[in-house]
């Protein structure tokens, strides 16, 4: 089933013969509008990839769209599945995270030649005229998160902080070492442990490393996990720790409950590019960058601020907006 | 905080991650002496995990969780043993199959429900519970983690001294001859299954709504494999068995503890640990073995 | 029909039939068996003697038939049912495991509480009212054959069976061992009223220990009679269906052959030296001495047997011969050259042929074809440096086929399709085929029927006869009365005397047996 | 000629006759594939329903994915070559008595050595290909060598043996990707996050292909995988040297008996499975199944998948074509399948559910027939364990 050849005829001739633009968001003029999610990850995960799902759809939703999403991709098949993808019509082809650049070829073959791509961005991806790039700076709202956890320990005078994560990646050791250079923005004296359990999915595993780090006296957890995440929270909440969130704002939650939302959740990104692609003002071939303190996303938000918490995490953040803080260098010195 | 506090938090931490490895453990341990080696127990503690957090969801109860979760061990159990010791599919084969088939049933379940947290009630033991160093470690813990007490020697004695464990001794050892005595071969290796099936279910709720309380995506993470392993380790002894299990989870609670205590080690090997363990077991003490000697060979009338 | 008592036989079988896929193994068999007699059952190899018993055991499932246990009919779906019916048996194979212990398998097989006391008690027992005394505690897998042997009895005796089926139970027996058994059985119909089904090969064996004996051939009943009334070469003759000579053969029907003796010493010419020289020759095993300091010579053409007790050492030093496991200490010459053992063929390079003691087990390989069994240690013969020529391996298959009378379907039929004699011959071709120097032949008769064995025989002589050294590695006091020119005894894995067959009698070699005369 | 023989041999000829004849039994097998196929298929409709998705759209999608156009046709190809070559390998070693089941780990191995090579060694294309290729197979061998030598000095159980193995061959190439002196690739920002993975191995490191996307591309991967089963199938049933390992397979004590060097030919053939397996592991870095980078899921199931061919094929090489074809089929419809929306865990359990389907009825005729020693085996049946050798420690 050719969809170039059933583009072609739907396409109104009238449309104004301007092929070098496609025209958003029914980008392939079949009357319908379908977004396709390929995610490198779980989609059900309840957390960093399934929010990127979560608001395709709650979005698709409002707007009549329909979202096909799949997850757990390997890298490797990503090609493939991209190309399948496409072969089912799709508007939209949107990656949910820079694993799958791969992919990317993709949208210059002709099995996808009506359609918009859209890839969280990561700094080795080469530019396609015809994707959307997406890029934030962990740096940032990991030490905005630091940050806030600082404030909170400054108040209770703690000085040991924990990072639970899964594998030892370059990504999770970054993350912590941003997370440790927030903290000491507040807390110079503050020490941080690093406990990976090996999988981010492990709740069990998740739960002894924080127990452990517990059991050291260590009273805020940044359970950086995926499907664990909860877990952990759950018995960080026991022991009495403050808890961070993985990338979305779960400050409602009573079970587990949360001190610190940090917000860079894909979906966010993603639900702002799709308002855009729902106006056909989406533009191709750049990047958006999201910045701390300027746009909405990434945030760190503290779920029951006392006294100046809430105004001082602000500031903070608008100076990292504003440039007056360099995110990197800072990481640098204090990570 | 002083070492010997440490040391008995990271003793507890070890003792909670032993457990559902010595359940499924001692099911693995009584199927392999039976000659039937089934990977599938990763099917059986994942597929239980989920339906006692299910299960505990729907009734309230965590303990008719955990009952929920013998139950569809059971039902692996079952299923394995009659695709691999009735309709005799290789059993690797089924084993991969049934593994695959949980890993996408549970994981595509969770995507359409929402389960409340449910977990069984600690126990502690009086006065046991205040000996230093190993009080709180053994003493005071989920329940269903001292029917480990119960269940360990009653997998020793069936095995070891009733007469169905020496039936299936008998055709762990030596099918054709078994079969000769009158002993239903490939029904007692069902059978054994099925004991499997339980515990590891066993194993796997406990997992679920003992430990965590909770379920998530494959959230036994390869424990099955490690079980297996356990076995091996143990020589095809439930005691040395046993404390395969206790030294796999030791580590893990030491490769979680120790860098809150300042400590850090490499992530892969740590985690690689196990196996590698095995192995060495394997390398180092094979005249102790007594690895049965038709493990995992099918039986059929009159092949020999 | 046979002569019958009037009282209602204990068991009776009425047209059982039993098919193996296209295979009959039992067609419409009639038989009866009185309480208080020993009846015989003969029947060449795949005559259907073990698969009738098998029916009778509730292990395999008649396919037509009627059994009728003391009048009544009966189901026969389970060995339980069977057990319960006062049927036991003693297996011709596989029925001990030997990770467990003797009280252990013992148990197996019962119902109930495993009770190891009473057990033990019941073990005791059995042993001492029909004198097999047995350790209960040790595994089977450190027991000789003839301990097994005995572990089986017991197990089945100790069940109080009224009908009692024993499988050829004196193929691994010495002679002394078989009496011994026999004894059993005599007190075992006579004082209790027991029933007993006697299966074996050996004539001499039928006629002395049964009262009744019938013949089964091709699935079918040849013939029956009271034993007083017929004679070996009757049976014989029944068996086969056709006539065999009863001379010098005779100890193939387990008689002491009646012709002259040949004289001792070896066959070759004077001065030559030995074809196989076995020289210190050690295997410990966890500790076990298996074989201790064996020197041996066999000489051209001579045939030199190495008789004793099975479990004794013969198997070890087989398997030595074989290239299967290296000796801790000594030698092995051929023709005066030193064999590294621990080479895989090398033995075989060196011109020594062996038919090992258990075909299935190291002789051929049996779903392999015949053509691939008969040139499998001839590849050179066959195949180019890479590549195997079919044409010419079945050349030489067919020759060796033909030489050696082997019968098959064709020389592509797996070595399975093959009856247990063809296949012996297919091992004995292979073994003697290229430049043999030494056979070994190690128990070649085992499980044989007459007719294979009386072959056996004869091929075996006529290698000797042609110059080469025959190591015959026997249990069977017959046999090697009947082919050697010298005998060897070992005990306990030494060799306790040589002494040419001439100056050998029973009463010399039983001492030998028991190890007295070193 | 001797009567000694009760073997009827007319009765003899019959059985040998039908036996190679398309008898009832292949029917039988035919038509419970089919039955079962259907079973499964209910199976998987009924679920499909369950979740909303349609049973003949599923359907359709699975032959859109795979065989209804050229592309479908190339990503299947693609698929079909590791899972042959893995496949083959098995065979190899079931021949010969053993059983490999750490195939998934000997072609990660076979990955990190043909990654390393690939991204260490400068060389001109054609060259780099064929030694990438080379030390994959001979990463692959030297794995499955180490259970080979662990069975030989002490005797340890080769299927559990090179089970564990993959266990640590998964933790080993992590450690390769994630630490920045060994594979992990190289960042060009000072900020930048190196992912866990390797490098992209040169573009001149890529095996040839035939034909370009859209149209069908026939990738010189499958040529060699094809190359390699037909090389095997020979080799086993025709050469001096596959003589020797069937012997080995069928029975160890006679084959060292006749002079086989038992123990070091059932070592060879588990190396020689791990070459093939590594093998495998080259050829998802160089051809465009993958992405030509190593990371830690490169092996995507290709071992355990291939293994399952080999199963089903019974070890028989020529017959692991088809069924690994059909094997790469369902994989890629699979994928196929999951991009139209569908689950991709129900995916997962269609194809789990196609897979017992396609094992099961061959076992269950034979069962049926109550006898499977009438049918002549190419390949010994496979057991866990490994006939023990008396041989010589
Ligand atoms: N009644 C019991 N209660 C608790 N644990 C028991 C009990 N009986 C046995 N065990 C444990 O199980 C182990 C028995 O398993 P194992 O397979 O090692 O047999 P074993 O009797 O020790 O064998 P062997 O005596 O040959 O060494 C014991 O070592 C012990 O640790
Ligand atoms: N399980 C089986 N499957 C197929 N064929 C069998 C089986 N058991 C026996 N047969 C065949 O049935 C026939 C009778 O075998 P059986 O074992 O009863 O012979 P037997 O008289 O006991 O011979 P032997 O003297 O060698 O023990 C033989 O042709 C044999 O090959
Ligand atoms: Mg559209
Ligand atoms: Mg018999």
């Amino acid at each position: 089933a050719g969809n170039a050849a059933t583009a072609s005829k739907a396409t109104p001739a009238a449309s104004g013969g301007s092929d070098s633009r496609l025209k958003e968001p029914d980008v392939n003029g079949d009357g319908k509008v379908v977004v396709g999610v390929l995610s490198p990850g779980d989609i059900n995960d309840r957390g960093y990839y399934q929010s990127f799902v979560d608001s395709a759809e709650a979005f698709a939703e409002e707007k009549g769209w329909t979202i096909i999403k799949r997850g757990s991709v390997a890298p490797s098949d990503a090609l493939t599945a991209a190309r399948a993808m496409c072969q089912q019509n799709v508007d939209m082809v949107a990656l949910g995270a820079s694993e799958l650049k791969t992919a990317t070829p993709a949208s210059e073959e002709p099995v996808c030649g009506k359609t918009v791509w859209y890839l969280p961005s990561s700094s080795d991806t080469d530019v396609h005229p015809r994707v959307l790039l997406s890029a934030d700076d962990p740096n940032q709202s990991l030490l905005a998160a630091g940050y806030a956890a600082g404030l909170k320990m400054k108040a209770a005078g703690y000085t040991k902080a924990g990072f639970i994560t899964g594998n030892k990646a370059d990504f999770s050791v970054n993350a912590a070492t941003a997370f440790l250079a927030g903290i000491r923005e507040v807390v110079p004296k503050a020490t941080m442990t690093s406990t990976y359990t090996g999988d981010f999915n492990d709740s069990a595993k998740a739960k002894e490393a924080t127990q452990a780090q517990i059991s050291q006296g260590i009273k805020v957890i940044y359970p950086y996990l995926g499907g664990a995440t909860d877990a952990a929270a759950q018995m960080a909440n026991e022991g009495g720790a403050l808890t961070l969130t993985p990338g979305t704002d779960r400050c409602d939650s009573t079970s587990p409950k949360y001190d610190i939302s940090v917000i860079f959740s894909p979906g966010d990104y993603f639900r702002a590019a799709l308002e855009e692609f729902a106006k056909d003002n989406l533009k191709m071939g750049t990047t958006r960058v999201w910045k701390l303190g300027v746009d909405p996303y990434p945030s760190v938000k503290i779920c029951r601020p006392k006294g100046d918490e809430a105004q001082r995490l602000d500031q903070f953040m608008k100076k990292i907006g504003t440039d007056k803080i360099d995110p990197a260098a800072e990481v640098k010195r204090l990570g | 905080m002083s070492v010997l506090d440490s040391t008995s938090t990271i003793l507890a931490s070890g003792v909670r991650l032993t457990v559902p490895l010595a359940f499924a453990a001692c099911g693995e341990y009584l199927a392999e002496r039976a000659g039937a080696m089934n990977i599938s127990v990763e099917a059986m503690m994942l597929s239980a995990a989920f339906t006692s957090v299910a299960t505990a969801s729907a009734t309230g109860s965590a303990t008719v969780g955990l009952m929920a979760g013998v139950l569809t061990g059971l039902v692996v159990g079952f299923v394995h043993g009659n695709l691999s010791h009735r309709a005799q599919i290789n059993t690797f084969v089924v084993g991969l199959v049934l593994n695959a088939l949980v890993l996408g049933l549970t994981s595509y379940l969770i995507t359409t429900e929402q389960f409340a947290s449910h977990q069984v009630g600690v126990l502690s033991i009086p006065l046991l519970e205040d000996i230093p160093l190993i009080g709180k470690p053994l003493f005071s813990e989920r329940w269903p983690a001292y029917l480990l007490i119960l269940l360990v020697p009653l997998t020793w004695w069936l095995v070891e001294r009733s007469r169905w464990g020496l039936e299936l001794r008998a055709v762990g050892e030596n099918p054709q001859a078994a079969d000769v005595t009158g002993i239903k071969v490939n029904a007692r290796r069902r059978q054994a299954l099925l004991w499997c099936g339980a515990l590891a279910g066993l194993g796997g709720a406990y997992l679920a709504v003992g430990e965590v309380g909770s379920f998530n995506q494959n959230m036994t993470a390869g424990r099955g494999y490690l079980v297996i392993a356990a076995v091996i380790f143990g020589a095809w002894r439930l005691g040395r068995t046993m404390l395969g299990c206790l030294v796999f989870g030791l580590s893990d609670a030491m490769r979680l503890a120790l860098p809150a205590l300042g400590v850090t080690l490499n992530a892969q090997l740590l985690v690689a640990a196990p196996y590698l363990l095995a192995l060495l077991a394997m390398l180092l003490f094979t005249t102790q073995h007594r690895e049965p000697a038709a493990l995992g060979r099918p039986f059929e009338r009159g092949s020999t | 029909m046979t002569p019958t008592t009037s009282a209602v036989p204990i068991l009776e079988l009425r047209g059982i039939t039993k098919s193996y896929g296209s295979v009959k193994a039992c067609a419409g068999v009639d038989l009866k068996v009185d309480a208080g007699e020993i009846h015989g059952l003969l029947g060449e190899n795949g005559a259907g003697k073990s698969s009738l018993m098998k029916v009778l055991l509730g292990l395999v499932r008649r396919d037509a038939g009627t059994v009728l246990v003391r009048g009544e009919e009966v189901a026969l779906d389970s060995p339980q049912e069977a057990a319960e019916l006062g049927i036991g048996m003693v297996h011709q194979h596989f029925s001990l495991i030997n990770g467990l212990t003797v009280w252990e398998n013992v148990a197996l097989g019962d119902n109930g509480k495993v009770n190891k006391q009473a057990i033990r008690t019941d073990i005791a027992e059995v042993s001492a009212r029909y004198g097999l005394p047995i350790d209960p505690d040790a595994r089977v897998g450190t027991l000789s054959a003839g301990e097994r042997q005995r572990v089986e009895v017991v197990k089945c005796l100790r069940r109080n069976p009224q009908i009692l089926i024993l499988d050829e139970p004196t193929s691994v027996l010495t002679q002394a061992e078989s009496e011994e058994l026999f004894a059993v059985l005599g007190r075992v119909v006579q004082e209790e009223g027991r029933a007993v089904i006697l299966i074996s090969h050996k004539l001499a064996e039928i006629a002395q220990a049964t009262d009744r004996v019938t013949v089964l051939r091709r699935g079918r009943i040849a013939f029956r009679a009271v034993t007083a009334e017929t004679t070996p070469q009757l049976l014989a003759r029944q068996m086969v269906g056709r006539e065999v000579s009863l001379g010098e053969e005779a100890a193939a029907l387990g008689l002491v052959p009646t012709g002259e003796r040949r004289k001792g010493g070896g066959g070759g010419p004077e001065g030559q030296p030995p074809v196989l020289r076995l020289a210190g020759l050690t295997v410990e095993q966890g500790g076990v001495r298996l074989l201790a300091d064996v020197d041996l010579t066999v000489g051209p053409g001579e045939i030199v047997a190495l008789y004793g007790v099975e479990g004794n050492g013969q198997a070890t030093l087989g398997d030595v011969l074989a290239g299967l496991i290296p000796p801790t200490a000594g030698t092995v010459e051929v023709t005066g050259n030193r064999v590294d053992v621990t080479r895989p063929g090398a033995l075989s390079k060196a011109g020594l042929g062996i038919v090992p003691e258990d075909r299935h087990h190291s002789g051929v390989v049996l779903d392999m074809s015949v053509a691939e069994n008969l040139t499998m240690k001839s590849l050179d013969k066959v195949s180019g440096r890479f590549l195997l020529r079919r044409r010419a391996m079945l050349a030489e298959a067919r020759r060796l086929a033909g030489e050696f009378n082997i019968v098959t379907p064709s020389l592509d039929a797996p070595v399975r399709s093959l009856s247990g004699g063809n296949q012996q011959r297919v091992v004995l071709a292979r073994e003697l085929s290229g430049h043999t120097l030494v056979l070994v032949a190690a128990q070649p008769t085992h499980g044989l029927d007459v007719g294979a064995i009386e072959d056996m025989y004869a091929r075996l002589r006529a290698a000797a006869a042609e110059g080469v050294g025959v190591l015959l590695i026997s249990t069977e006091f017959e046999e090697v009365m009947a082919l050697a020119t010298r005998i060897a005894v070992i005990s306990s894995g030494r060799i306790t005397g040589a002494l040419p067959v001439s100056e050998a009698t029973p009463e010399r070699l039983g001492m030998l047996v028991g190890g007295e005369a070193a | 000629m001797s009567a000694a023989s009760l073997s009827d041999p007319d009765d003899l000829g019959r059985r040998l006759l039908a036996r190679l004849r398309p008898g009832r039994r292949d029917w039988m097998t035919a038509g419970l594939t089919l039955a079962l196929i259907g079973v499964a298929g209910g199976v998987s409709a009924l679920l499909l329903t369950l979740t909303g998705a349609s049973p003949s759209a599923s359907l359709a999608a699975i032959w859109t994915g795979s065989l209804a156009n050229t592309t479908g046709w190339t990503t299947t190809l693609l698929n079909t070559a590791p899972l042959l070559l893995v496949a083959v390998g098995a065979c190899v070693c079931a021949s010969a008595g053993t059983f490999n089941i750490g195939q998934e780990g000997q072609v990660l191995i076979g990955g990190l050595a043909g990654a390393w090579v690939g991204l260490r060694l400068a060389m001109p294309g054609p060259m780099l290909v064929a030694v990438v290729l080379v030390a994959a197979a001979v990463g692959g061998a030297a794995w499955a060598a180490l259970s080979a030598l662990m069975l030989r000095f002490r005797g340890v159980n080769v299927p559990v043996s090179t089970l564990l193995m993959t266990f640590l061959a998964i933790q080993l190439v992590t450690f390769a990707v994630s630490t920045p002196w060994v594979l992990q690739e190289s960042v060009q920002g000072a900020g930048d996050i190196a992912d866990a993975q390797s490098n992209a191995l040169p573009a001149h490191a890529q095996l040839a292909g035939f034909g370009h996307y859209p149209s069908l591309q026939l990738n010189t991967g499958l040529f060699l995988a094809l190359v390699a089963t037909v090389a095997v199938a020979l080799l086993l049933s025709r050469s001096r040297w596959g003589f020797k390992v069937r012997m080995v397979g069928l029975n160890p004590r006679t084959a060292q008996h006749a002079g086989v060097r038992v123990a070091a030919l059932g070592g060879l053939t588990l190396a020689l499975s791990g070459a093939f397996a590594g093998l495998a592991g080259g050829l998802l870095l160089t051809s465009p199944v993958s992405t030509n980078r190593l990371q830690a899921g490169l092996s995507d199931n290709v071992g355990w998948d291939g293994l399952l061919v080999a199963l089903v094929a019974r070890n028989r090489p020529m017959a692991a074509i088809p069924v690994s074809f059909v094997f790469a089929v369902l994989r890629a419809g699979g994928d196929f399948l999951s991009a139209t929306g569908v689950p991709s865990y129900l995916v997962d359990i269609v194809k789990a559910l196609l897979v017992l389907a396609f094992v099961a009825p061959p076992v269950l005729v034979d069962l049926f027939h109550g006898r499977r020693g009438a049918t002549p085996r190419a390949a010994p049946a496979v057991s866990v364990v490994p006939a023990k050798t008396e041989a010589a420690a």
